[in-house]
């Protein structure tokens, strides 16, 4: 297939993709108990009199029938316009764009942090012996299972309260980051871990890697030809997931650094019940999503053209 | 697994049952019981975990509290693997459309981060316990349908499925004698390695305050609260959390060597 | 205010220095509005001492002495105050500050659109502001009120320029103009709020120590954490200079850390349980007694705050001269306690040991704000629902959000509250016990929590804030502390808790607002 | 005899096993390489010649003794691994015995070819390609960028050799270099194999096909058990085997041996009990009747034509040898007749009834006269069915796995499949190929069909334990009368086992017809070029 038709079908799918989240998360907050308008008018609390409400529902449209309220959902969303937060008054999408680059810095290092971890875990593990393999198992199952918030504490003890090395909250400076991308890190790196590994010691175990041998290659040839590769392919698969978990992680890790991100607006927007904030949030977690399983697919098409055009495999 | 391996985890899941059960066969002590005057206490002999703010015992908190995160993971994952069965046997055997609308519908709640969901699940319920298990549980659903449906396509695909076929076999009759048996051991995989995310995911919630309410000794609550003491009262925090990896992980290991047995 | 523990480093840390900018680390909720007339928090109050200032302010010896103002004057009845200015100030846009600011303000504050409710209270007997000149304003009143100057000494009721009040609600959120040492720079949503110095301040009473009239600080970056140990951590390893809401566990050990500690306990009330009188159970006076013989207070605080923060028995905070304290009235008694609530009838008893009544329950909710207890309060009230439960209760704790703990209170679906409140002077008492505050706020606020409804009582606290004399003042607000703690409406815990802990380079610490707020218009950094 | 390359004198190798008993693989085995001469080494599965050769570059992987382990000179048995690679690749080189997956699928196979060369990149590239063109690659320039997954398995085949050759080794050890390729291929392969010794590489050619070794190597060691049971020069092995062990694996071969002639016999013997041989046709029970009558199937994968107007009929009693190249459309041919996909066009008709187009429902009371039996049997169990439970579930209709009422008749199966009862309580897993590929064939009998459809059920067998299926299925045919469709890609076989032989290339029927006109007079150029690549066999099969 021709790379623009490929790309052109995917972004296409994303598309859909994107109208579909925006659609279910459109009739979820239609069902959310709770009037909107006493959202918009500063929460249950405030016992905003009936103008004002009247006034709020106006303003957004709340009285229109709800296909209506749907299509005008839709066209504003088309033109990107995501809405006015009901909590900050504030368009959505300027609030998301103050939010969304310090999210993405920090999942994206997190990631690539997780990735080396994983990669060095499953390498180590990978050429050690029973034991070790054992121990490394072990070791990647613990990580994988270590609450972000329980690390992210651990961590600031260790290294801002004991040592001293690294500061506890964002600083805007590159300390400030590591340990907030070192807590997302490693519970990913055990997910990411215990997948490569397995790959990895297939392929060690490969007939061609044996191939590779039988042609005079050492064995850390072996593993950065053959091993690397084939490790990284399952675990390239699973990093759309990592993303997304990653997201889910960032709500806590945010909340435990004091980093501002989509994560703490996020937990913000849902306390308060601010529905644009939380729709303009669900849509931008799903669309990096999808931007990510797309350079993801691109990555792995580069690395296996095969599997990417339908090849037998 | 060796057999001093398979020791160990017998052990383990003979401790984390009876604590589950029968709590005070461990630790006879009442874990809401509070005695001010005994805040703060350093582990000790008689109190191996220390003690919290309030002076409650902080083992016999964990002991008690295996049970509040254990059903909160059990239930989690037994909803959210609940409806994976349903949309995964949908998928797997409806016709070729109902299969990819619902393979969207699927894709889209994948896309959307299992916290945020929980989250969006909990605008709906307000906090509490029930509403962090149906978090939980519908927010990893999508997940493990997506398995169970690639499991089940795999095996009506499968060379075993024709071969009964061949024979003459009714669908049922190859259903019950193949597709259920096959899928119930990638269950109970799934459903121990779910177990261990769904205690973590259900304790992040109670961290954001949004999961079980204290004083109930659920251990996410309990890290939550003792997170607050973190440069003062570390056992407050080292514990619960401890609690957590082990069981997690264990669940975690226990699923991978049940994986391993039914391939 | 008071400077307990800041002084002695000054002399030791030399000459102040100018420059730097300080690092505050708030553990409060994000305000919803940097304009302390919207709603009217502790937080806004905290930093809008900052940027903004108030008429009136209060000495080292607690008195109100004016500060925006030059001078006041009450009439013979009482009805009319008349307020002059301090002249040469002018607010952050450059406007200078007129009498037409303080109607402007009070109109303000007055309008429901404002959504006021500290503020709106503080103001509700004013009928008119009339100008007088320039600088005089006089404002008249509906009934005599001897705390309007207390009231305006709050930051609350603090004076924005009139052209930024005429502007939309949200955007003078966004940046309030007044006529502080630092104004409001930028916002950074849920990160921080950043202040710089105001280059054209002008001090309104003059300071013999001062060569010029600038804060030493080029600005202050006022951070949000809410979580209290990343917090503590950030201030030990010196990434922010001070910290609020600090816990009492980090304020003990923070002399060993070189830390500074400032303890500036806010006016007003004292921190309380407030038990609801209007509705069952609690609407039967022996049920009150009952649950307050069963709580261990003493035995709590000890623990969980580390002698940090002093038992009270008053209902009123500790700085309030007038206020009334009552030790014999509260100390733990679980027997009594029991034959208390049989002696209400609460006798029968289900599987849980929860005593019953006419086949109810003996049920309270106490719905908590995360966002206003702090754990160690939190813990607290759950020790008290652990002892309840051992005389018969079940005591049900909500913690909530901000938002839905004003629902939980505004749908009245509440038995027991802790609700902060602060307000300078005695007469906050008639905001929390008049029966007239159980009616909401334009905010949706209502302050009673208690819901005390005595008529004798509603009469002694107008009469307190309207008699011009002294003495009968204090007499009358002490008879009516004494109603409201013997009948047992309120159970009070300790002084409304303000710990600020900050490193050692910071410098000049100590003075606070009417409201206990720092001010950080003396502070400066060493480099 | 010029100077040997190689020399092994009692090489030793042994892999720790359960608990502390030890795997003898290769037991006091001595041998010696010569430029310019092939050595064969022939024996069954797991008799230990692909740790033999693996030895030779030091990657054999156990303990490995010996008295003497010179290679090129060297004396290799203390060899440190740094020294072990100037020795592999460059001097000494193999190619490995799992063809298909000897390439990482994820790398472009000119860098699998050429990245042990010390060239610089275009320069290795380049060399890749010459080799490519060197063992005749169709298109090297093109094949060179693609990764193996796009290479047929005989494309992959070649491309191993070119590996192998390309820093023009002194040794070449190719182990099963022709299985799972049909016969074209097969003797393309061979042919090249043969063209390394003309230019004076001692080579090493392994499989457990005596009669393909035949074709090239100069002497053959026979293996079995790990030990070398005989030695000698080619014709000698072939016109004169000495040990019974060579004689079995002679008779075992099915190349023109006729209808019904039993191939495993134990040569001591004379003859297997059960065949009474030569058994010839006139024997069977011949009618008309048809059993399977097929017109006019295709199928179509996406843009892919897979099966393409497909006409053929099976007579009772008789066997249809289906053979084409890979992917010609022959399993799905099968699937469609079995049933299991949907052709687009065309009907089956069982015994004069439709069976497709036709509901699932409709279908079953035909299904117990059809049964089929794959080329993985492994995947055709339920993994978590024993022997006697796979066969019940098969008897009982799938009603039950336990049932004592069909205990007897399960055993019986066994029995008609040389089976001993023993492997009951079994699991498909814990059994050998030829085992499991047995049960496949009980299992398909239960319910007493009269059509098998046996998708290649020998090819992932070694010859001799595909003689004993082979003669199985023959018998039971002639005891039967079953009619069999069989697929195969291997001449020899089907040559064997057939009455009628069906070509297929490109998804279409090109040739059908009487197996001896097929095989002798082919028409159609397609089965002409199958034909002329069909080796000679040249083996004296009198014992
Ligand atoms: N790495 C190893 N560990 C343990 N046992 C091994 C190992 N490699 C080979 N073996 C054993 O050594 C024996 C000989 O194996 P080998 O691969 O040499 O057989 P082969 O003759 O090549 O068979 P085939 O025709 O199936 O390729 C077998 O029993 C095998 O199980
Ligand atoms: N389910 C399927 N989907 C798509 N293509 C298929 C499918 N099954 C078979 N094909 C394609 O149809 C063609 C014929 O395949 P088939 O398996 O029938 O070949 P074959 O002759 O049995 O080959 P082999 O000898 O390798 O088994 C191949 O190109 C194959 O890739
Ligand atoms: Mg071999
Ligand atoms: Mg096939
Ligand atoms: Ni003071």
């Amino acid at each position: 297939m021709h790379i623009i038709t490929w790309l052109a079908r995917r972004v296409g799918a994303a598309a859909i993709l994107l109208w579909l989240v925006a659609t279910v998360i459109f009739i979820a907050i239609r069902f959310i108990p709770g009037d909107p308008a006493e959202a918009i008018m500063g929460g249950p609390g405030s016992q905003a009199s009936a103008e004002a409400l009247e006034a709020a529902r106006e303003q957004y449209h709340l009285n229109e029938p709800i296909l209506v309220q749907y299509g005008l959902y839709l066209g504003k969303l088309a033109t990107g316009d995501l809405g006015t937060s009901y909590a900050q008054h504030r368009p959505v999408a300027q609030v998301m764009a103050e939010m969304l680059p310090a999210t993405l810095q920090l999942t994206l290092i997190a990631l690539v942090i997780a990735w080396l971890i994983a990669f060095v875990m499953a390498a180590i593990a990978a050429r050690s012996s029973r034991i070790g393999q054992a121990m490394g198992t072990i070791i990647e199952v613990i990580a994988a299972a270590i609450p972000h918030f329980w690390l992210g504490a651990m961590l600031i003890i260790i290294f801002s309260t004991w040592l001293g090395w690294l500061p506890a909250v964002d600083t805007g400076t590159v300390q400030g980051i590591i340990l907030p991308a070192v807590t997302l890190a490693i519970p990913l790196s055990g997910f990411l871990a215990q997948l490569m590994r397995d790959s990895l010691l297939t392929a060690m175990n490969s007939p061609f890697a044996l191939a590779a041998r039988a042609r005079g290659a050492s064995e850390g040839q072996v593993f950065f030809r053959h091993g690397f590769r084939h490790a990284a392919l399952p675990a390239l698969n699973l990093t759309g997931w990592a993303v997304a978990a990653s997201i889910s992680g960032a709500v806590v890790v945010e909340e435990v650094f004091a980093r501002p991100g989509l994560g703490r607006s996020l937990l913000g927007a849902v306390l308060s019940r601010d529905m644009p904030m939380v729709t303009g949030i669900a849509l931008f977690s799903a669309l990096i999503y999808m931007v990510v399983m797309l350079v993801v697919e691109t990555i792995e098409a580069f690395i296996n053209p095969a599997a990417a055009r339908g090849d037998d495999q | 697994m060796t057999r001093t391996g398979k020791f160990l985890a017998g052990v383990f899941v003979a401790l984390i049952a009876v604590a589950a059960l029968f709590p005070s066969l461990l630790a006879p002590g009442s874990p809401l019981a509070v005695h001010p005057a005994e805040a703060f206490e350093s582990p000790s002999l008689r109190h191996p975990f220390g003690t919290d703010e309030s002076g409650r015992d902080i083992y016999t908190r964990v002991v008690h509290g295996t049970a509040d995160s254990l059903t909160i993971g059990l239930a989690a994952t037994g909803l959210g693997m609940g409806i994976a069965v349903v949309l995964g046997i949908i998928t797997a055997f409806a016709p070729r459309w109902i299969d990819s609308v619902i393979l969207r519908g699927l894709e889209v709640l994948y896309a959307i981060p299992t916290l945020l969901m929980a989250l969006i699940i909990i605008a709906f319920t307000g906090p509490g316990t029930t509403p962090a298990i149906i978090a939980v549980g519908l927010s990893t659903a999508p997940g493990y349908a997506r398995l169970i449906r690639t499991h089940l396509r795999t095996l009506v695909n499968s060379e075993m499925f024709d071969a009964a076929t061949v024979l003459g076999h009714s669908t049922w009759r190859k259903v019950r004698n193949h597709l259920v048996p096959n899928t119930l051991t990638t269950l109970l995989a799934l459903v121990t390695l779910g177990i261990g995310q769904a205690v973590i995911w259900a304790s992040a919630l109670s961290f954001l305050g949004l999961g079980t309410p204290p004083p109930a000794p659920e251990w996410g609550a309990m890290l939550a609260s003792g997170r607050t003491y973190l440069h003062f009262a570390w056992w407050m925090t080292v514990f619960p959390g401890l609690a957590i990896v082990t069981v997690a992980a264990g669940a975690t290991l226990l699923g991978r060597s049940v994986t391993r047995r039914s391939t | 205010g008071c400077g307990d523990s800041g002084s002695t480093q000054d002399e030791a840390a030399g000459d102040p220095q100018s420059g730097g900018t300080l690092i505050y680390a708030s553990g409060d909720a994000e305000p919803d509005c940097l304009d302390p007339h919207y709603g009217g928090n502790y937080p806004q109050g905290l930093i809008s001492t900052q940027y903004l200032e108030t008429l009136f302010t209060k000495n080292e010896d607690g008195e109100t002495v004016p500060w925006l103002a030059e001078s006041s004057e009450v009439s013979e009845d009482g009805l009319t105050h008349t307020i002059t200015l301090t002249d040469g100030i002018t607010f952050h846009d450059g406007t200078p500050l007129t009498s037409e600011a303080i109607k402007a303000n009070i109109e303000h504050l007055q309008d429901p659109d404002t959504a006021s409710s500290t503020g709106f209270l503080a103001v509700q007997k004013v009928e008119e502001v009339e100008l007088v000149d320039d600088l005089t304003a006089e404002l008249h009143l509906s009934a005599p009120d001897n705390a309007l100057e207390e009231s305006l000494s709050m930051h609350w009721t603090a004076i924005q320029s009139p052209d930024a009040l005429a502007r939309d609600v949200q955007e003078n959120c966004e940046a309030p103009i007044g006529t502080g040492p630092f104004q409001v720079d930028s916002w950074d949503r849920e990160q921080q709020i950043n202040l710089v110095r105001n280059e054209d301040y002008v001090l309104p009473v003059e300071d013999p120590e001062r060569e010029n009239d600038l804060a030493y600080l080029d600005g202050i970056t006022w951070r949000l954490i809410p979580e209290a140990a990343t917090r503590y951590a950030a201030l030990q390893s010196g990434e922010v200079h001070i910290i609020d809401n600090a816990q009492p566990d980090t304020i003990q050990s923070a002399d060993n850390a070189n830390i500074g500690h400032l303890d500036s306990p806010r006016p007003g009330a004292s921190n309380r349980i407030e038990l609801n009188s209007s509705q069952a159970p609690f609407d039967d006076q022996l049920v009150r007694e009952a649950f307050i013989r069963a709580v261990d207070v003493d035995g709590g605080i000890q623990a969980l705050f580390f002698d940090t923060a002093p038992r009270s028995h008053s209902l009123l905070s500790s700085v309030e001269s007038l206020g009334y304290s009552d030790d014999a009235l509260f100390y733990r008694d679980v027997d009594e306690a029991n034959d208390l609530l049989d002696e209400a009838g609460w006798t029968d008893r289900d599987d849980d040991d929860v005593r019953m009544k006419d086949g109810e329950r003996l049920e309270i909710v106490m719905p908590v704000s995360t966002n206003q207890s702090v754990p160690a309060e939190q813990s607290l009230f759950e020790q008290f629902q652990a002892q309840a439960s051992e005389v018969g209760f079940d005591m049900q704790i909500n913690l909530l959000d901000l938002s839905s703990w004003y629902a939980a209170l505004a749908e009245h679906n509440y038995n027991l509250v802790s609700a902060p409140y602060t307000k300078v002077g005695p007469s906050v008492l008639r905001i929390l016990y008049h029966s007239s505050s159980i009616e909401p706020a334009p905010s949706g606020y209502f302050a009673n929590n208690a819901q005390v409804d005595i008529p004798e009582l509603d009469e002694i606290l107008i009469q307190a804030e309207e008699t011009p004399d002294g003495a009968e003042r204090a007499d009358l607000y002490e008879q009516a502390q004494q109603m409201v703690l013997e009948d047992f409406y309120v159970l009070p815990l300790y002084d409304q808790q303000n710990h600020f802990l900050y490193t050692a380079d910071v410098q000049g610490m100590g003075e606070a607002s009417a409201i206990a707020a720092p001010e950080y218009y003396n502070v400066w950094l060493t480099q | 005899m010029s100077q040997a390359a190689v020399e092994v004198k009692n090489l030793s190798v042994s892999f720790p096993g359960h608990g502390k008993s030890v795997i003898e693989a290769v037991k006091n085995v001595s041998f010696k390489l010569t430029p310019g001469k092939a050595l064969g080494i022939v024996g069954e599965s797991g008799s230990g010649k692909s740790v033999t050769a693996r030895a030779l570059l030091g990657l054999a992987g156990g303990q490995v003794t010996a008295d003497v382990l010179n290679i090129l000179g060297t004396d290799a048995r203390k060899l440190p691994d740094a020294q072990w690679r100037e020795l592999r690749g460059g001097k000494v080189a193999m190619i490995l015995q799992d063809a298909l997956n000897s390439l990482d699928p994820l790398r472009p196979i000119h860098r699998e070819i050429a990245d042990a060369l010390p060239l610089a990149r275009k320069a290795r590239k380049h060399a890749a390609v010459e080799a490519l063109r060197r063992v005749e690659m169709p298109n090297p320039t093109v094949r060179a960028d693609q990764r193996s997954p796009q290479l047929s398995g005989g494309m992959r085949q070649r491309a191993l050799i070119a590996q192998a050759m390309i820093g023009n080794p002194a040794v070449v050890v190719a182990d099963e270099a022709t299985t799972a390729l049909d016969t074209r291929l097969t003797r393309l392969v061979l042919d090249q194999l043969h063209e390394l010794t003309t230019q004076g590489i001692a080579l090493a050619i392994i499989s457990h096909d005596l009669a393909q070794i035949a074709q090239v190597a100069d002497e053959i060691i026979v293996m079995r058990h790990g030990e070398i049971v005989e030695a000698g020069l080619t014709d000698q092995i072939l016109e004169r085997p000495s040990h019974d062990y060579t004689k079995q694996l002679l008779a075992a071969v099915p190349a023109g041996v006729p209808r019904f002639v039993p191939l495993a016999r134990e040569v001591s013997q004379g003859a297997t009990p059960q065949a009474g041989l030569p058994r010839s046709e006139a024997s069977r029970k011949a009618t008309d009747e048809l059993a399977v009558e097929v017109t006019g199937l295709s199928k179509t994968f996406g843009d892919h034509v897979a099966v393409d107007d497909v006409s053929l009929s099976i007579g009772k009693g008789a066997t249809l040898g289906l053979v084409g190249e890979s992917g010609s459309g022959k399993t799905t041919t099968a699937r469609m007749i079995l049933g299991l996909t949907a052709p687009d066009t065309g009907t089956v008709h069982i015994f004069g009834e439709q069976f497709t187009p036709a509901k699932e429902i409709e279908r079953r009371a035909l299904r117990d006269r059809i049964g089929a039996i794959y080329q993985d049997p492994l995947a055709s169990f339920d993994p978590r069915y024993s022997v006697s439970q796979i066969l019940i579930n098969a008897l009982s209709q799938g009603t039950t796995s336990r049932a004592r009422q069909y205990r007897k008749r399960a055993e019986e199966l066994l029995e008609t499949v040389e089976l001993d009862s023993s492997v009951l309580s079994r699991y498909p897993r814990e059994l050998s190929g030829g085992q499991r590929q047995r049960l496949a064939i009980a299992r398909a009998l239960a319910p007493e069909p009269d059509i098998l459809i046996l998708d290649e059920p020998v090819s992932a067998l070694d010859v001799s334990v595909q003689a004993t299926v082979l003669d199985l299925l023959d018998r039971i045919q002639l005891e039967t009368a079953t009619s069999y469709l069989f697929i195969t890609h291997d001449l020899a076989v089907v040559e064997h086992m057939s009455d009628t032989i069906a070509v297929m290339t490109n998804g279409q029927l090109v040739e059908t017809g009487i197996a001896e006109q097929i095989l002798n007079h082919p028409r159609h150029t397609y089965t002409q070029e199958l034909m002329a690549a069909a080796p000679t066999w040249g083996i004296n099969r009198a014992s």
